[in-house]
């Protein structure tokens, strides 16, 4: 019994997190948002070559396809880094589910273009047709991989409407259900890709909460009011208290769904479940927390602190929320006939 | 009890219905952006023409004379009918009650008529850099210029809402240099074209230029805008806050609408088959049902002359959360639909600032244990 | 549009509120305990005579049967009273529900007796045949008033198996589903005496919930902990205001209700569920509230606290929980098939 | 990342399964009532006869050497098999560990043996009536005894579970008259049949004797009965309190077999077609299971050599806040019922207690805050 990242594992997270440290600060989030005065989609884009540089793109690929070979207790920390620096691009959709799948579908050729860094794609699995990060992406997946008997497209050269959305970074597109070329996949291929997505957005939940967390905890370090920083206010302290222990308590279980996961436990589903089930509710309670802790400041675009918390509502809501992911836990637990499931 | 209105409420009631039916206009853009604005502007001129801007104010200054509970009841229509928000609230909602109380016979004269009439476009200048939810940290000072008979002011007001778009600001100044905290506080109105005045906008998380700063750099105003005494600004203040915080600024009606669209939501998205989204979407119901129940009672209160005082901080907290409850309910109704630029994803973004703003929720608490429930303070 | 009581209704309330507090002090909550060392059913039988001398067993029933005919709205302020005085007998079943039922299925002589204090009366009519209050009752009423084609019975004298309740004061017993005889009741009658109880159980809780959060203002007011008044502390204050903030919302919703049902209004249903969930879940959060900003006295049956605690338990679930209470709202609003509920 | 264990550690698994499986008795008394008190104490001299009462501990103490992974695994296999409370807990969860750390040789050989065997039974003397969450603020006080070699106690306890089955109890007195608040305290261990002691026990509010005042005027104890050294009481006792907040009392098997066992009465009372009750029934599982990875993790860090410090108030929140809503929602599954006398509605009242004792849960968020967050305190 061992519950924690080997070294490899800690040190490859740990390259990553100084990468995006370094060369992913708020400006480049803020170039990532395709319109925008500030956009710089090249200078996003310089992240994504460095990231190809480290192999971290082709990272899920097995290595009879060109990648790593690396599991998903190797990936969920990249995920939670990529998180925490808001990363506008699809990390997540590219690395964990397209890789895989795309390597699965036998696209030998365009996994080595995903792996060198030069196929940004984007992914939606839930049948909405409704694809973040359409509008950087330079291939698309969409479909459902969740009905019975769904299917998955690919859409090279994308094409799709574009959408307005809270979040300019998520550059959202409309695709059609019968747009693109149908992926050659068998059923435990789409759910395996399903599931990587679900616990990839956990994962970035957790990086997105941490970031949240840090930031409030030095504002309410710094701010004063009545004399005194309000990070002495014992209603503040409570707050975030409350925030940190949210997140401690999902972080574990993102790992350990990873770990069942690479296993190929029976119980992988469940505990997939229950991590993006934790995850969801744990980001969205970090982030109003700090939204409310730091008043008026954080309802600004000027300060930073939107850039992570819309990330959160969005991602909380995508490859299936909170609500959904207890269902999948009923279900496991013989409390929901299977068939209620979709 | 008698929760029933009197045939002439009912017919007031009928008359804006009728009125709003047929002249409320759709699809402005936002009123927090300078193209929505200006759309917004033409609805409140179209409102004052048909006297419905202003409808509890005196018919000298614009309005019916209408009652509190015919207010109430515009309201409800006005919110039932789709409406655009008001872009005027700040100087209708919550300056004109201040100066109905404390200004003199020729400032209720000169400024409310222009205010119904939207020609003074008022915001709000409480916070400063250094003085959000400790408004008693005020620095922005009021100098006495005896020679020019009024005053100068300098200092920095932030966070204005729509400050960018409007005429004139309310807020306080320090007019006694020696005071600290809540004493030698000045409660002055103030033309943003007076020399010396600047404005900048900023971006809300919505997107709009919603903010403004507003600096004053020895900005000259004479004696008639001050409000309420020179150093007696606080309780002038607090008289507008308590607005803020209590019914004026957010009646029920805004709520009761806004939770039959979400009932609508919910049965569109086929909540009856998903048990927990649709009790959600009840309770936000019950809860806005709820705060209509308790605003009709307090709205007996104050009628039988009881102040409301501490327990408008009841009604804050009550309709903030409510508010943010019930749009994160639209957002989970809405599935990978939410994160889409819409109603109820802009509604969402407003309703978050409901608990930081008009004072915290964390103050009202206090507020409440201490004036309320009689907590120790110390 | 007055939504406040007339001065006859409150004048009664008063009278009441004044009585208990004189006559109904915790160590008369106490003597409600069958069976307990403290135990002196006489003396909380005394206060029930002085409650039948003012009129209030009989305030239901209507005057050409006998009663005073007041409505639900002078009914509900005298029922808080109970709930603020944790009256250990069952004054809301007696006079709220079993008085107008047993006037309805013209039982006249039960109800000159029930007016005049001689019969109190318990009554369940969820089906369970858990009926509280059986052990110091005169008579009993049970059976299912929410199923389609229900009955009611009464039992007299009262037949029941005791039944432990971590309540003692609400002295439990277990009636058989054919015992006693059947009331001479229409559907409308039942409707109306369910409707009743639960607004009459919302009532009481509203009460119960004052008394808690005026014990716990008053104890952290004394209590020194840290050299302060714990009660300055921002954690204390905050829990106390927002249960407050449940409290004074859930009043309203009660009054509101029992005007509707007075005027026998089409939203009634809709508007005693609003009332019961509300009152259910404030009561509640103020039980948590006063137990937790008591500290470790409040966890004792020396202290006073627990004799309201207990009660709130026991009545947030009884006439129907906050859960069921919702999805008949649910209904109202068109978002559940009216067959979907019971 | 190996989230199985070892063939030795399955073993080990095995024997205890299979040992319990055939000796746990059922349908105890309260083990906080006299009756059921001698009950358990049966129990516990059972479990030490088997040697299963301290599976950590050295063999020479009575146990069995395991690995804290080892004591996990027995801890899940106990609970799971619906075997008793430990009536022992306060003894060999708390004080022992701090016995281990801060005892001497003597102290160690003389104490842990008894303890193990249920000769010495343990409660705890934390509490004064001036002095609850407020630890510090101790004011029973330790006067040096020359002639006697050892130390008068005087003053009195409070809260202390089982105190009034128990033999002996631990705790905080103030050995140097002049000291304040953290200092110039010291840890004694003392007899409870000394004489100057007095124990009165009162019911807690599941109607049990749970609770004992301890009356202590001039009690002799003598020099080894102070345990870390003369007014270093305080850093003792946190030891003793991290023990409390963090793994040793609450382990994940006692809420995963609770989990468990709402889950099947989930599936008994028809919570299948009750959306809302089976939401709140996968929650408490989910976070018991996400409890049990939290501890794994944390053993992991254990095992490595870190210390928890004072991430432990981040378990007691957890498990405390877990523990009311399983049973709340055990309750709710049980509608009318939930108020009978009963293990749930039992379970229920212990487990409002987890938020109040072991240090309020709003002192474990003010160290959450100041001592993991680095919130600053003033």
């Amino acid at each position: 019994m061992r519950f924690a990242l080997n070294s490899d594992q800690a040190a490859l997270r740990e390259a990553v997190r100084d990468l995006l440290r370094a060369e992913c600060p708020p400006a480049v989030v803020r170039a990532g948002w395709p319109g925008s005065e500030e956009s710089d989609l090249a200078r996003v884009r310089r992240v994504w070559d460095q990231l190809g540089e480290m192999g971290v793109l082709g990272a899920a690929v097995p290595e009879a396809d060109g990648g790593l070979g690396l599991g998903a207790v190797a990936l969920v920390g990249l995920l939670e880094e990529a998180g925490r620096a808001a990363l506008p691009l699809p990390l997540m959709e590219t690395a964990f589910v397209a890789g895989p799948l795309l390597a699965a579908a036998g696209e030998a050729a365009l996994v080595e273009r995903l792996a060198a860094g030069e196929l940004v794609v984007g992914a939606a699995l839930d049948g909405s047709g409704i694809v973040p990060f359409a509008q950087v992406a330079d291939a698309l997946i969409a479909g459902d991989a969740r009905a019975p008997g769904g299917e998955l497209r690919l859409l090279r050269p994308p094409a799709f409407a574009p959408l307005e959305s809270i979040d300019g970074a998520r550059g959202l597109g409309r695709v059609a259900a019968d747009a693109g070329l149908v992926l050659d996949l068998d059923a435990a291929a789409l759910a395996a890709a399903w599931e990587r997505g679900a616990l990839g957005a956990a994962a970035q939940l957790l990086g997105l909460g941490r970031a949240l967390l840090a930031l409030a905890a030095d504002y309410v370090t710094e701010r004063r009011q009545f004399g005194v920083a309000i990070g002495t206010f014992q209603a503040v302290k409570h707050q975030l208290a409350d925030a940190l222990l949210a997140l401690e308590f999902a972080a574990p279980a993102v790992l350990r769904a990873a770990w069942s996961l690479d296993r190929g436990a029976g119980d992988a589903g469940r505990d997939v479940a229950v991590a993006k089930a934790l995850a969801s509710d744990a980001a969205l309670q970090v982030a109003a927390t700090a939204l409310q802790v730091h008043g008026a400041i954080a309802y600004t675009v000027e300060y930073d602190l939107h850039l992570h918390a819309k990330r959160v509502w969005a991602g909380a809501r995508a490859w299936g929320d909170a609500d959904w992911q207890r269902t999948r836990v009923a279900a496991a637990l013989g409390l929901l006939p299977e068939e209620a499931l979709r | 009890m008698d929760l029933t209105y009197t045939p002439a409420e009912e017919a007031f009631r009928a008359e804006a219905r009728a009125w709003l039916e047929a002249n409320v206009p759709h699809d402005l853009a936002s009123g927090d952006s300078a193209e929505g604005f200006a759309q917004h502007l033409e609805w409140e001129r179209a409102l004052h023409a048909a006297r419905w801007a202003v409808v509890s104010w005196p018919e000298r200054y614009g309005g019916r004379d209408a009652s509190i509970w015919e207010w109430l009841i515009f309201e409800e229509e006005y919110y039932r009918a789709g409406a655009p928000m008001r872009v005027t609230q700040n100087g209708i909602f919550l300056l004109a009650p201040t100066i109905f109380e404390f200004g003199t016979q020729e400032q209720q004269d000169a400024l409310l008529p222009r205010m119904a009439a939207a020609e003074d476009l008022w915001c709000q200048g409480w916070s400063e850099p250094g003085a959000g939810s400790d408004l008693a940290a005020t620095k922005a000072r009021a100098v006495r210029d005896e020679a020019g008979g009024g005053w100068r002011l300098t200092g920095q007001k932030t966070w204005t809402t729509r400050g960018a778009f409007c005429t004139h600001m309310f807020g306080l100044f320090r007019s006694d240099p020696g005071s600290e905290r809540h004493r030698g506080l000045t409660y002055f109105m103030v033309p943003l074209d007076a020399p010396g005045v600047t404005v900048r906008g900023f971006g809300r998380l919505d997107g709009d230029e919603g903010f403004a700063e507003v600096f004053l750099d020895d900005a000259f105003v004479p004696d008639d805008a001050v409000l309420g005494g020179v150093d007696r600004g606080w309780s002038v203040a607090m008289a507008t806050t308590g607005s803020e915080r209590g019914l004026t600024l957010r009646s029920p009606g805004r709520f009761l609408s806004a939770a039959e669209r979400l009932v609508e939501l919910a049965r569109d998205r086929g909540a009856r088959e998903d048990a927990l989204a649709r009790d959600r979407v009840v309770r936000a119901w019950i809860d806005a049902d709820a705060y209509q129940q308790f605003t009709l009672q307090q709205v007996t209160e104050i009628a039988a002359g009881s102040a409301t005082g501490a327990r408008s901080s009841l009604n804050k907290l009550f309709w903030s959360q409510l508010d943010v409850r019930l749009h994160e309910t639209a957002l989970d109704l809405l599935g990978p639909e939410a994160e889409l630029d819409g109603p109820w994803s802009r509604g969402f973004l407003f309703a978050l600032a409901g608990p930081i703003y008009a004072g915290t929720n964390e103050i009202q608490r206090n507020i409440v244990a201490e004036r309320v429930l009689g907590l120790p303070r110390k």
